[in-house]
C-alpha cells in the first residue's frame, strides 16, 4: 500500500482572508478507493481547503498533486478536468434550471454556433442517473425537488465528467438518518469501483461508520491524521476541539410545565403561489417548558416561526402569546405582548448589519422611557448597551463597533442580550446555535434553560437532532407542514424521530 | 477685437460705450434667434468697434440669467447690457431698477423700465403671410406639384405658449383670408427640444392631407422640415432663412430679422440715439418680420399676391390679430 | 456622523481620533480633490488661459460679497434638496424625482403667495407649507405604490418629474398667466411675501437659515430620537427593522413623504427667495441636483450642507468661468458624475482608508 | 382606416428606440445588472453616430460608431459597478450625468456646435418602401416607409430570444441572475458575464440613440433621449425581464406617445400640454397595474436584505 502514489496529494496548503489565516500550510493525502474524512470545528479551515482545491479559491502558498503530477486548479472547470468533482456544503443549484442544465452548467454540451445542445446533456445525466442508481429527473425543474433530491442533483453534477476524486462537504446536514444510509450505500459503491472520497461531516458517528482515514483541522492547521481504525469518537472529538472532554454529553435537566404560554390553533400558512406549506397545526407551549420542533429543512418550520413572529401572515387559524391574539398581526403585536424571538436568518432578521452594537441591543427598549424622552439621552443609551454587552458576554472592542465585524457567535449573543433582556414570556428560536463553536453554543443553551425555569415558554425549532434531544421537555416533530408525532417524557431515540421527520410511521 | 477685459473706462483706449455685455437666456447654436442676434453683435463689432462678450446660460436656470445679468450690470466699464427673449423679461424688470445708471436692450419683449429699451416683433403678421402661402399651395395643386389639393395645411408647434398662440392666430388668419375653406390643423409636440418628435408629429400630419406644414417649434422644427421632405410635401420655416435645409421642399422661411433690429439698435446707442423706456416694434413695415421666398417652389404670381397682403397690412387695411394682450 | 459612539477606550486617544477625519469624511474629501483635478485636466485642455479659468471656477464665488451670496443663495436651495434626498436614502429610498416635487411646490408657493390675502409673513410661511404639502403629495403615488406593491421608485418619480413640469406648465397656462408677459409665467409674487434677503443686493435670503434649521433638525431626529432611529434601521436593512417590531412600511412611507415635502419646501423657497414668481425655467435641476449634494454629504445633515456650499459654488463659479474664457457648463456635470462614483466607491475606500 | 395606420405608423416609430434599448436591458436585468446608465449611453450613441456621419458622409459607419460607442459608454458602468464597487443604481445616476455632460462639452469643443448640433446636407438611413405590400389594409401603410432601424430593432428582438433561450450565454446570465453562489461552483464568473450582459445593453441602447439622431432629423441636442432610457427600463421591469414581455411593453408605450401626438388631430380631447404628459403617465400606471396584479409583496421578502445602503455607513 505504501509505495502507491496517492490519488490526491495537497502540500503545505496555506489561505489568508487579510489577517485571518484560515489555512495554514495544511497536508492532505487521499488515496483511491478510500473515503477519507475531514473534521474540525466551526471556522477550522475544511470548506476553505476544499474550494481550494476545486479552484474556487487560490492558494496563498502550497502545492496540489493528482497521481503525482503536480496541477494547477484555477477554477471549478479546470477542477473536472482534472477528475475533482465536488458536492458543496450550501447546494449551489439555479433553481428555475432544470436538472440537466444544472448539472452541466458551466461546461455545457455544445452544438455549432454557441447553441445547447440539450438532448446531450439530457441523454449523459440519464446515464449517470442509471449507472449510479441516483434517480432524478433531467427535466424537472429544481426548484420542484425536495432537499434530498437536490442533493442527487448535485452528486450527479459532481459525477458528471470523468471524476476519480469526489468532495462531499457536510452533505448529511440537511438528511434524515435514512437518506443518510441510502449515501452511505452510493459512496461505498464510488469506493468500490476506484473512486477516492473525501468527506467532511460534524457528525463523528458517521464518520467512523464509513471512513477509512480522518484528517483534522484546528484554526486552520492540521492537527491529526489518522486511520479510523485506530481512534473512537471520543478520542475524534479530543483532537477537534483540542483539549479533554468529559465523557458525557451534557444534561440540561427538565423544566416543570405550568399554564400555556404560546397556543397555536388551526393554523394554516401559504406561501405567494398558494402551495400550503402549514396545513392546519395546532401546538401549546407552556410556561416553564421547551418544546423541541424536529423535522427536516423546508418542513414549514421556518414558516411557523415566522407566522408566530407576525412576519408571514397566516390564512387562517389562531396564535395567542400569552393570551393575546397575534395572528395576522405585525411582529410588535407579539413583541408588546412578550414574544422574543431569536430567528433562523441571522444576519437578515436578527441583527442590523451596518448599525453599530448600541443600536442592535437598544432598539428592543426604545419603549423604556428612563433612555430619555422625547430625545434618547446618549449617556444613559450607551450605558444600557454596555450592560448588557456585559452581561451577555458580547467580545467586542466598543459598542459602536458595526454588527457586521462581530463573529457568528458574538453576533449571536448580541441578539440574545436584546432579545432576551425584555424578560419574555414566550421565546421562539429557530436554529439558534447555528455555525457556532462548543463555548457558544453552550452560553446560548444555557440561556435558554434558564429562562425556561424562570417560567418562560420555549419553542426552539433545529434540525439538529442532538440539540433538541438535549434540551426539549417535548419534542414534536413536522414533515409537510403537519405535526406529526410528539414525544413526550422519554427521550426517544435519534432513529425513532428520524423516521417521524421522513414521513414514516412511527 | 482686442478689446481686454477689465481696461478702465477713463485710462483711454476704448470708452465704456463700447464695451457690451450680453447676457442671454439660453445658449447660441439653436439656429434660431440667439444665433441671429449674435450675427447681430458680430456685425456691430466690425462695423462699428464695439465688443460684445456673449455668456450664455442653461435654458432652464433663471437663477442664473438673474445672476449674469446682475454681474453685467454692476459692471462700469460696461455701457450697453444686452439680453433677449421673452421668458428673461420679468427678470430684467426686477434686475434694472437696481442699476438706474445701467443701459439695457432686450430683444424679444418690450421696454422693461425707463433705463432699458426694448425690441418686439410682429410675429403674428410674419404667420399670417405664412398663412396666406400655406392657403395658396393647397389651393393650387397646378402650382405646387406636391401639394394634393386637399384643402388642408397644418401649423405644428412646440408648447402651447402665449408667443406661440400669436403665431398660430396670425396664421389661421392668413389662411381664412385667401380661402376660409382650407382647414387647419395645428399641433404641440409639447417641447422646443425634440426634432424627432417634430419629425413624427409633421410626418402625422401629413398623411392626414396636410399640403404644407408650418414650424414654429425651434429646434423641434428641424425634424419637422425635415418630414416634410420625406413627405414629398411642402414646410415653411420660422425665425430664421430655413429654405436651405432641404431644397425644394421648404416654399418659405419667416424671418425675424433680430440680427438687423439688434444691430440698428447697438448702432443707434453708439451714436447716442437710443432713447430708453421705449420698445422697438420690428413688424413687416421695418422687415424687421418678413418672408423669404425659395423662389424655385414659389412662383412670381403667388409672391406677388402675398406681396399684396403685405402692402394691406402694413397700409393698416387688415389689422392681424394677435395673442399678446 | 450620526452613528459615531464614542469608543469606550482611553479618552485621550479618543479626543485624538476625534481630530482626525473619519475614514467616510476622508473619501469626500480625496474625491473632491481628484474630482478638481479631473476638472483642471479639462480646462487646461480646452481654455486659452487655464489658470483664470480655473480660478473663476474654484473661487470665482469667494471674491465679493455679492459672487458670495449669490452662491448662498444658490446653496440654499441645493441645501435643502440634499436633506431630501437624504432623508428618502436613509429611509431606504431613492427619490429621483426632487425636481417633480420642486416645481408642484414651486408653483403651489406661487399662487398662495399671488391669491391669498393677508399679512406678508404669514402668507409667506403659508406658501411655504403648502410647497411642502403639495410635494410630499406629488411623491405619494410613487411612494404607495414602492411601499406597498414594490413597484420600483426609482422610474416612477422620475416619471414624475415629467408629469410634474407638464402638469405646472399647463396650469400656468390656464389659470394663472401674466397676462403682461409673452412667457409662460405667472406675475411676480407681491414683494412682502419675499423671503426677507440678506448680502443685499445678492439673493441670498432668510431661507439660508431655515435650510441650516432643517439641517440641525434632521441631525437631531436622526441621532436622537426614537423615530430617527427606527427610520435608519428601516433604511439599512428593512427585514431586521420589521422583525424588531418597526412597521417597516410605515417608515418608508414617512420617509418618502418628508423627502418629497421637503423638495416642495425648496421649489417654495426658490420661488420665495430666488425668482419671485414662477416660471418654468426656474430650476437648473435643483431637484435633482439634491441626490449629488447628498452623496458628497455623505447623507449627513451638516455635511448636506457643506456639500451644498461646496456645490453652490462649483455652479456659480462655473457660470463666472464662462465670463473670462470658452470653457462651458458642461464642466459641472462631468464634475458631478465623478464625484458620486468617486465618493460612493467602496474600491477606493478598501484601500484608501481603515 | 388610414387613421388607424396613421396611427400605427407613428406607434412604431415611437416604439423603436425604446424597444431597440430594452432588448439588451432586459438582458442586464436578468443577470441582476440593472443598467440605470442606458440614457446616457443612448445619447453617447445620438451624438457619435451623427457626429461620424457628419464626419464620414457615410450613416453606416456612423451608425457603427454610435452603437459601439453606446457599448463603450456603458462598459464605464460595469467598471463603476465592478471595479470602483459603486451601488450599481447610483453609479448608472452619476453616468447619466456624466453623459449629459460629456455630450455637450463634445458638442462644444470637438464640433464648436454650442447647444444644438445640426450639421447640413447629412444622410440619414434609408426608409424602407414596402412597394406592393403596401396595399395591404392598415399594416401596409402603417410599414411602408420606415426607417430600416425598424427591421434592425424587430431583428434585436429575435436575437435577443434566441441569446436568452438557446445559447450559453443565455443560460449563464440566467444563472448569475439567480444565484452568484451557484454560477461560481460552476466556473462562471459573474462579474465577466454582468459585464457582457452590461456592454450588450449599450449596444443596443446605441441603436436606440442612433435611431434619435440619424434615422431622420439629423440634430442633436443633450435633451435628445428625453428619458427613452428610463422608459425602456420601465418596459423592462413591466415585461418582467422577459425579452418578449419587455418588446409588448415597449410597443405599448410606442402607443401612448402615438395617443399624445394623434389624439390632438381629432378635435383637442386634451390640453396639448398635459397630453405631451401621456406616455410618462402610462408608465406609471403600467407599472403600478404590474405591482398590484402581483399583489402586496410578502412584507420585508428575502430580497430585501439585498439592498445595499447608498452609502455604506462607517462605524
Ligand atoms: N471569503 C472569505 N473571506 C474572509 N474570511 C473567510 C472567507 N471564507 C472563509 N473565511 C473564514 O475562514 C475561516 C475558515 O472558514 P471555513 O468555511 O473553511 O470553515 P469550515 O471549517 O468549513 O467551517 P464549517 O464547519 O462552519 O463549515 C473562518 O474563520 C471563516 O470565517
Ligand atoms: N466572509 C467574511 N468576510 C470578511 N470577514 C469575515 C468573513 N467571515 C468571517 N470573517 C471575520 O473573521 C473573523 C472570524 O469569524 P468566524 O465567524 O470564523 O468566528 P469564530 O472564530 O467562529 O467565532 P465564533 O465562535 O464567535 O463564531 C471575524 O472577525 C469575522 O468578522
Ligand atoms: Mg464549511
Ligand atoms: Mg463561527
Amino acid at each position: 500500500m505504501k509505495q502507491t502514489t496517492p490519488l490526491l496529494e495537497m502540500r503545505g496548503i496555506t489561505k489568508r482572508f487579510g489577517p485571518l489565516t484560515a489555512v495554514d500550510g495544511v497536508d492532505l493525502d487521499v488515496r483511491a478507493g478510500e473515503v477519507h474524512a475531514l473534521l474540525g470545528e466551526n471556522g477550522a479551515g475544511k470548506s476553505t481547503l476544499m474550494n481550494c482545491l476545486f479552484g474556487l479559491q487560490q492558494p496563498d502558498a502550497g502545492e496540489i498533486r493528482i497521481e503525482g503530477t503536480p496541477v494547477r486548479v484555477d477554477g471549478p472547470r479546470a477542477a473536472l478536468r482534472h477528475g475533482i468533482g465536488m458536492v458543496h456544503q450550501h447546494f449551489k443549484l439555479v433553481p428555475s434550471l432544470t436538472v440537466a442544465e444544472n448539472v452541466f452548467l458551466g461546461h455545457e454540451r455544445m452544438r455549432a454556433f454557441g447553441f445547447l445542445d440539450r438532448a446531450a446533456q439530457r441523454a449523459r445525466v440519464a446515464e449517470l442517473s442509471e449507472r449510479y442508481g441516483i434517480g432524478v429527473d433531467p427535466d424537472a425543474k429544481v426548484k420542484d425537488l425536495s432537499v434530498g433530491a437536490q442533493q442527487r442533483v448535485e452528486i450527479i453534477r459532481a459525477l458528471s465528467e470523468d471524476v476519480r476524486l469526489l468532495v462531499l462537504d457536510e452533505p448529511t446536514a440537511v438528511l434524515t438518518p435514512q437518506e443518510t444510509e441510502r449515501l452511505f450505500e452510493t459512496l461505498r459503491g464510488f469506493v468500490a469501483a476506484g473512486l477516492g472520497v473525501v468527506l467532511i461531516s460534524h457528525h463523528l458517528s458517521e464518520v467512523c461508520r464509513i471512513a477509512d482515514r480522518v484528517t483534522v483541522l484546528r484554526h486552520g492547521r492540521r492537527v491529526a491524521a489518522e486511520r479510523v481504525a485506530d481512534v473512537d469518537e471520543h478520542r475524534l472529538a479530543e483532537l477537534i476541539v483540542g483539549k479533554d472532554l468529559p465523557r458525557q454529553t451534557k444534561e440540561w435537566g427538565r423544566g416543570t410545565p405550568g399554564a400555556p404560554k404560546l397556543e397555536v390553533r388551526g393554523l394554516h400558512v401559504r406561501d405567494s403561489r398558494g402551495v400550503e406549506l402549514i396545513k392546519g397545526l395546532d401546538l401549546t407551549v407552556h410556561a416553564g417548558e421547551i418544546v423541541g420542533i424536529a423535522g427536516v429543512a423546508g418542513n414549514g418550520q421556518t414558516e411557523l416561526v415566522e407566522a408566530i413572529a407576525g412576519i408571514r401572515r397566516p390564512g387562517a387559524g389562531s396564535i395567542r402569546v400569552a393570551g393575546v391574539e397575534v395572528a395576522g398581526r405585525r411582529p410588535r403585536a407579539a413583541r408588546v405582548a412578550g414574544l422574543a424571538h431569536v430567528p433562523e436568518d441571522r444576519n437578515t432578521r436578527g441583527l442590523s448589519v451596518w448599525s453599530p452594537v448600541t443600536d442592535n441591543i437598544v432598539v428592543g427598549h426604545l419603549d423604556d422611557r428612563s433612555l430619555g424622552r422625547p430625545l434618547l439621552k446618549p449617556a444613559r443609551v450607551r450605558r444600557l448597551a454596555e450592560r448588557l454587552i456585559e452581561r451577555f458576554d458580547v467580545r467586542v472592542a466598543h459598542p459602536g463597533v458595526f454588527a457586521k465585524r462581530l463573529s457568528g457567535g458574538n453576533a449571536q449573543k448580541m441578539v440574545l442580550a436584546r432579545e432576551l433582556s425584555r424578560e419574555p414570556e414566550v421565546i421562539v428560536c429557530c436554529e439558534p446555535v447555528r455555525g457556532l463553536d462548543i463555548a457558544a453554543t453552550e452560553f446560548v443553551h444555557r440561556q435558554l434553560v434558564e429562562h425556561r425555569d424562570r417560567g418562560a415558554a420555549v419553542l426552539l425549532v433545529s434540525t439538529e437532532l442532538p440539540e433538541i434531544l438535549s434540551l426539549a421537555d417535548r419534542i414534536l416533530v413536522m414533515f409537510t407542514g403537519e405535526v406529526v408525532g410528539e414525544f413526550a417524557g422519554d427521550r426517544p431515540s435519534e432513529f425513532e424521530v428520524g423516521r417521524l421527520m421522513l414521513g414514516m410511521s412511527a | 477685437a482686442c478689446g481686454s477685459e477689465g481696461t478702465p473706462a477713463a485710462s483711454g483706449g476704448k470708452p465704456a460705450a463700447k464695451n457690451m455685455v450680453a447676457p442671454l437666456s439660453g445658449q447660441l447654436g439653436d439656429k434660431s434667434f440667439m444665433d441671429s442676434a449674435n450675427r447681430g453683435f458680430k456685425r456691430a463689432e466690425t462695423d462699428l468697434g464695439v465688443t460684445v462678450k456673449v455668456i450664455e446660460a442653461s435654458t432652464n436656470d433663471a437663477p442664473a440669467w438673474e445672476r449674469n445679468l446682475r454681474e453685467a450690470a454692476k459692471r462700469d466699464d460696461v455701457g450697453l447690457v444686452l439680453t433677449g427673449g421673452t421668458v428673461v423679461a420679468s427678470t430684467l424688470k426686477k434686475v434694472s431698477p437696481a442699476f438706474p445708471n445701467q443701459k439695457f436692450l432686450i430683444f424679444d419683449a418690450p421696454s422693461q423700465g425707463p433705463n432699458s429699451t426694448g425690441i418686439t416683433y410682429a410675429q403674428n403678421e410674419g404667420a399670417f403671410l405664412a398663412g396666406a402661402l400655406a392657403a395658396y399651395i393647397t389651393k393650387s395643386p397646378d402650382k405646387f406639384p406636391k401639394a394634393k389639393g386637399s384643402m388642408k395645411v397644418g401649423l405644428c408647434a412646440g408648447m402651447d405658449i402665449p408667443v406661440i398662440r400669436d403665431f398660430i392666430v396670425g396664421f389661421q388668419q392668413g389662411v381664412k383670408t385667401v380661402d376660409p375653406n382650407v382647414t387647419v390643423d395645428v399641433r404641440f409636440t409639447g417641447d422646443f427640444v425634440s426634432p424627432q418628435k417634430g419629425f413624427d408629429t409633421a410626418s402625422a400630419m401629413f398623411k392626414d392631407g396636410a399640403d404644407v406644414v408650418y414650424q414654429v417649434a425651434g429646434p423641434t422644427g428641424i425634424g419637422i422640415l425635415k418630414a416634410a421632405k420625406e413627405a414629398g410635401r411642402y414646410g415653411i420655416g420660422t425665425d430664421s432663412n430655413q429654405n436651405d435645409l432641404h431644397p425644394g421642399f421648404i416654399a418659405a422661411s419667416v424671418i425675424k430679422s433680430v440680427d438687423n433690429t439688434v444691430y440698428q439698435a447697438i448702432k443707434d446707442f453708439t451714436d447716442g440715439k437710443l432713447t430708453m423706456g421705449e420698445t422697438r416694434v420690428g413688424d413687416l413695415s421695418n422687415d424687421g418680420v418678413s418672408i423669404e421666398f425659395d423662389d424655385a417652389i414659389v412662383p412670381a404670381d403667388v409672391q406677388k399676391q402675398i406681396g399684396d397682403l403685405k402692402q394691406q397690412v402694413t397700409d393698416g387695411k387688415i389689422t392681424v390679430d394677435t395673442a399678446l394682450k | 456622523m450620526t452613528d459615531t459612539t464614542a469608543p469606550a477606550a482611553s479618552p485621550a486617544r479618543a479626543r485624538l481620533s476625534a481630530l482626525r477625519p473619519s475614514p467616510g469624511l476622508r473619501q469626500s474629501l480625496i474625491a473632491i480633490a481628484l474630482g478638481l483635478l479631473a476638472s483642471l485636466i479639462i480646462i487646461a485642455v480646452i481654455a486659452d488661459e487655464p489658470m483664470a479659468a480655473f480660478r473663476a471656477f474654484a473661487l470665482g464665488s469667494f471674491e465679493d460679497v455679492y459672487s458670495f451670496g449669490t452662491m448662498l443663495s444658490i446653496a440654499t436651495i441645493l441645501a435643502i434638496t440634499g436633506l431630501s434626498s437624504a432623508i428618502g436614502f436613509k429611509a431606504g429610498a431613492f427619490n429621483i424625482g426632487g425636481e417633480g416635487q420642486l416645481y408642484a411646490g414651486g408653483l403651489t408657493a406661487a399662487v398662495v403667495a399671488l391669491y391669498m390675502p393677508g399679512p406678508g409673513p404669514v402668507v409667506m410661511v403659508t406658501a411655504l407649507v403648502a410647497a411642502a404639502v403639495v410635494g410630499a403629495a406629488w411623491i405619494a403615488i410613487p411612494a404607495l405604490l414602492r411601499v406597498y406593491f414594490g413597484v420600483t421608485e426609482i422610474v416612477t418619480t422620475l416619471m414624475s418629474t415629467y408629469i410634474a413640469i407638464d402638469v405646472t406648465t399647463y396650469l400656468v397656462k390656464a389659470y394663472f398667466k401674466d397676462p403682461q408677459s409673452g412667457a409662460l409665467e405667472t406675475p411676480p409674487i407681491p414683494q412682502e411675501t419675499w423671503l426677507p434677503g440678506i448680502l443685499s443686493p445678492s439673493n441670498a435670503n432668510y431661507g439660508l437659515f431655515l435650510a441650516v434649521l432643517l439641517a440641525g433638525a434632521m441631525a437631531l431626529f436622526l441621532a436622537r430620537t426614537r423615530l430617527g432611529l427606527r427610520l435608519r434601521l428601516v433604511g439599512l436593512q428593512p427585514s431586521f427593522a420589521e422583525n424588531v417590531g418597526i412597521a417597516s412600511d410605515r417608515t418608508l412611507l414617512g420617509g418618502m413623504l418628508t423627502s418629497g415635502a421637503l423638495a416642495g419646501l425648496a421649489g417654495g423657497v426658490a420661488i420665495l427667495g430666488l425668482t419671485h414668481n414662477f416660471i418654468d425655467s426656474f430650476s437648473p435641476q435643483f431637484g435633482f441636483l439634491g441626490i449629488t449634494v447628498a452623496l458628497i454629504g455623505r447623507l449627513s445633515p451638516f455635511g448636506v450642507l457643506a456639500a451644498a456650499v461646496l456645490y453652490g459654488s462649483l455652479m456659480t463659479g462655473a457660470t463666472s468661468m464662462q465670463s473670462v474664457s470658452d470653457v462651458p457648463f458642461a464642466l459641472v456635470f462631468i464634475l458631478q458624475g465623478l464625484l458620486i462614483l468617486l465618493i460612493t466607491s467602496q474600491g477606493i475606500r478598501r484601500r484608501g482608508a481603515m | 382606416m388610414s387613421g388607424l395606420a396613421n396611427f400605427l405608423a407613428l406607434a412604431i416609430t415611437s416604439t423603436i428606440p425604446v424597444l431597440a434599448t430594452a432588448m439588451g436591458g432586459a438582458i442586464a436585468e436578468r443577470a441582476r445588472a440593472t443598467n440605470i446608465a442606458m440614457d446616457g449611453s443612448m445619447l453617447i450613441a445620438a451624438l457619435v453616430a451623427l457626429g461620424v456621419t457628419d464626419k464620414t458622409q457615410n450613416v453606416w459607419v456612423g451608425l457603427v460608431a454610435g452603437v459601439l460607442a453606446g457599448g463603450l459608454f456603458s462598459a464605464l458602468l460595469a467598471l463603476a459597478a465592478f471595479v470602483l464597487r459603486c451601488d450599481i443604481i447610483i453609479a448608472g445616476i452619476a453616468l447619466n450625468l456624466l453623459a449629459s455632460g460629456l455630450a455637450l462639452l463634445v458638442t462644444v469643443v470637438v464640433f464648436h456646435q454650442p447647444g444644438t448640433y445640426a450639421p447640413a446636407g447629412l444622410p440619414t438611413l434609408p426608409h424602407v418602401p414596402l412597394g406592393p405590400l403596401a396595399e395591404i389594409p392598415v399594416l401596409g401603410p402603417a410599414l411602408d416607409r420606415q426607417s430600416v432601424l425598424v427591421y434592425v430593432a424587430l431583428a434585436l428582438v429575435a436575437v435577443a430570444w434566441v441569446v436568452t433561450h438557446k445559447t450559453r450565454f443565455g443560460l449563464w446570465v440566467q444563472a448569475v441572475g439567480e444565484s452568484d453562489e451557484a454560477a461560481l461552483a460552476a466556473g462562471i464568473s459573474p462579474v465577466r458575464v454582468r459585464t457582457t450582459a452590461i456592454i450588450a445593453s449599450g449596444l443596443t441602447a446605441g441603436v436606440g440613440g442612433a435611431f434619435l439622431t440619424i434615422s431622420v432629423v439629423g440634430t442633436f441636442n443633450t435633451q435628445t433621449t428625453n428619458g427613452a432610457g428610463f422608459i425602456a427600463l420601465a418596459a423592462i421591469i413591466f415585461g418582467r425581464a422577459t425579452i418578449l414581455g419587455s418588446a409588448a411593453a415597449a410597443f405599448l408605450f410606442g402607443l401612448a406617445v402615438a395617443a399624445s401626438l394623434q389624439m390632438q388631430g381629432g378635435g383637442g380631447l386634451l390640453d396639448p400640454q398635459l397630453l405631451h404628459a401621456l406616455p410618462y403617465v402610462t408608465t406609471i400606471v403600467v407599472l403600478a397595474v404590474y405591482g398590484v396584479r402581483r399583489r402586496r409583496v410578502e412584507r420585508f421578502a428575502a430580497s430585501d436584505t439585498a439592498y445595499v445602503p447608498a452609502i455604506i455607513p462607517r462605524d
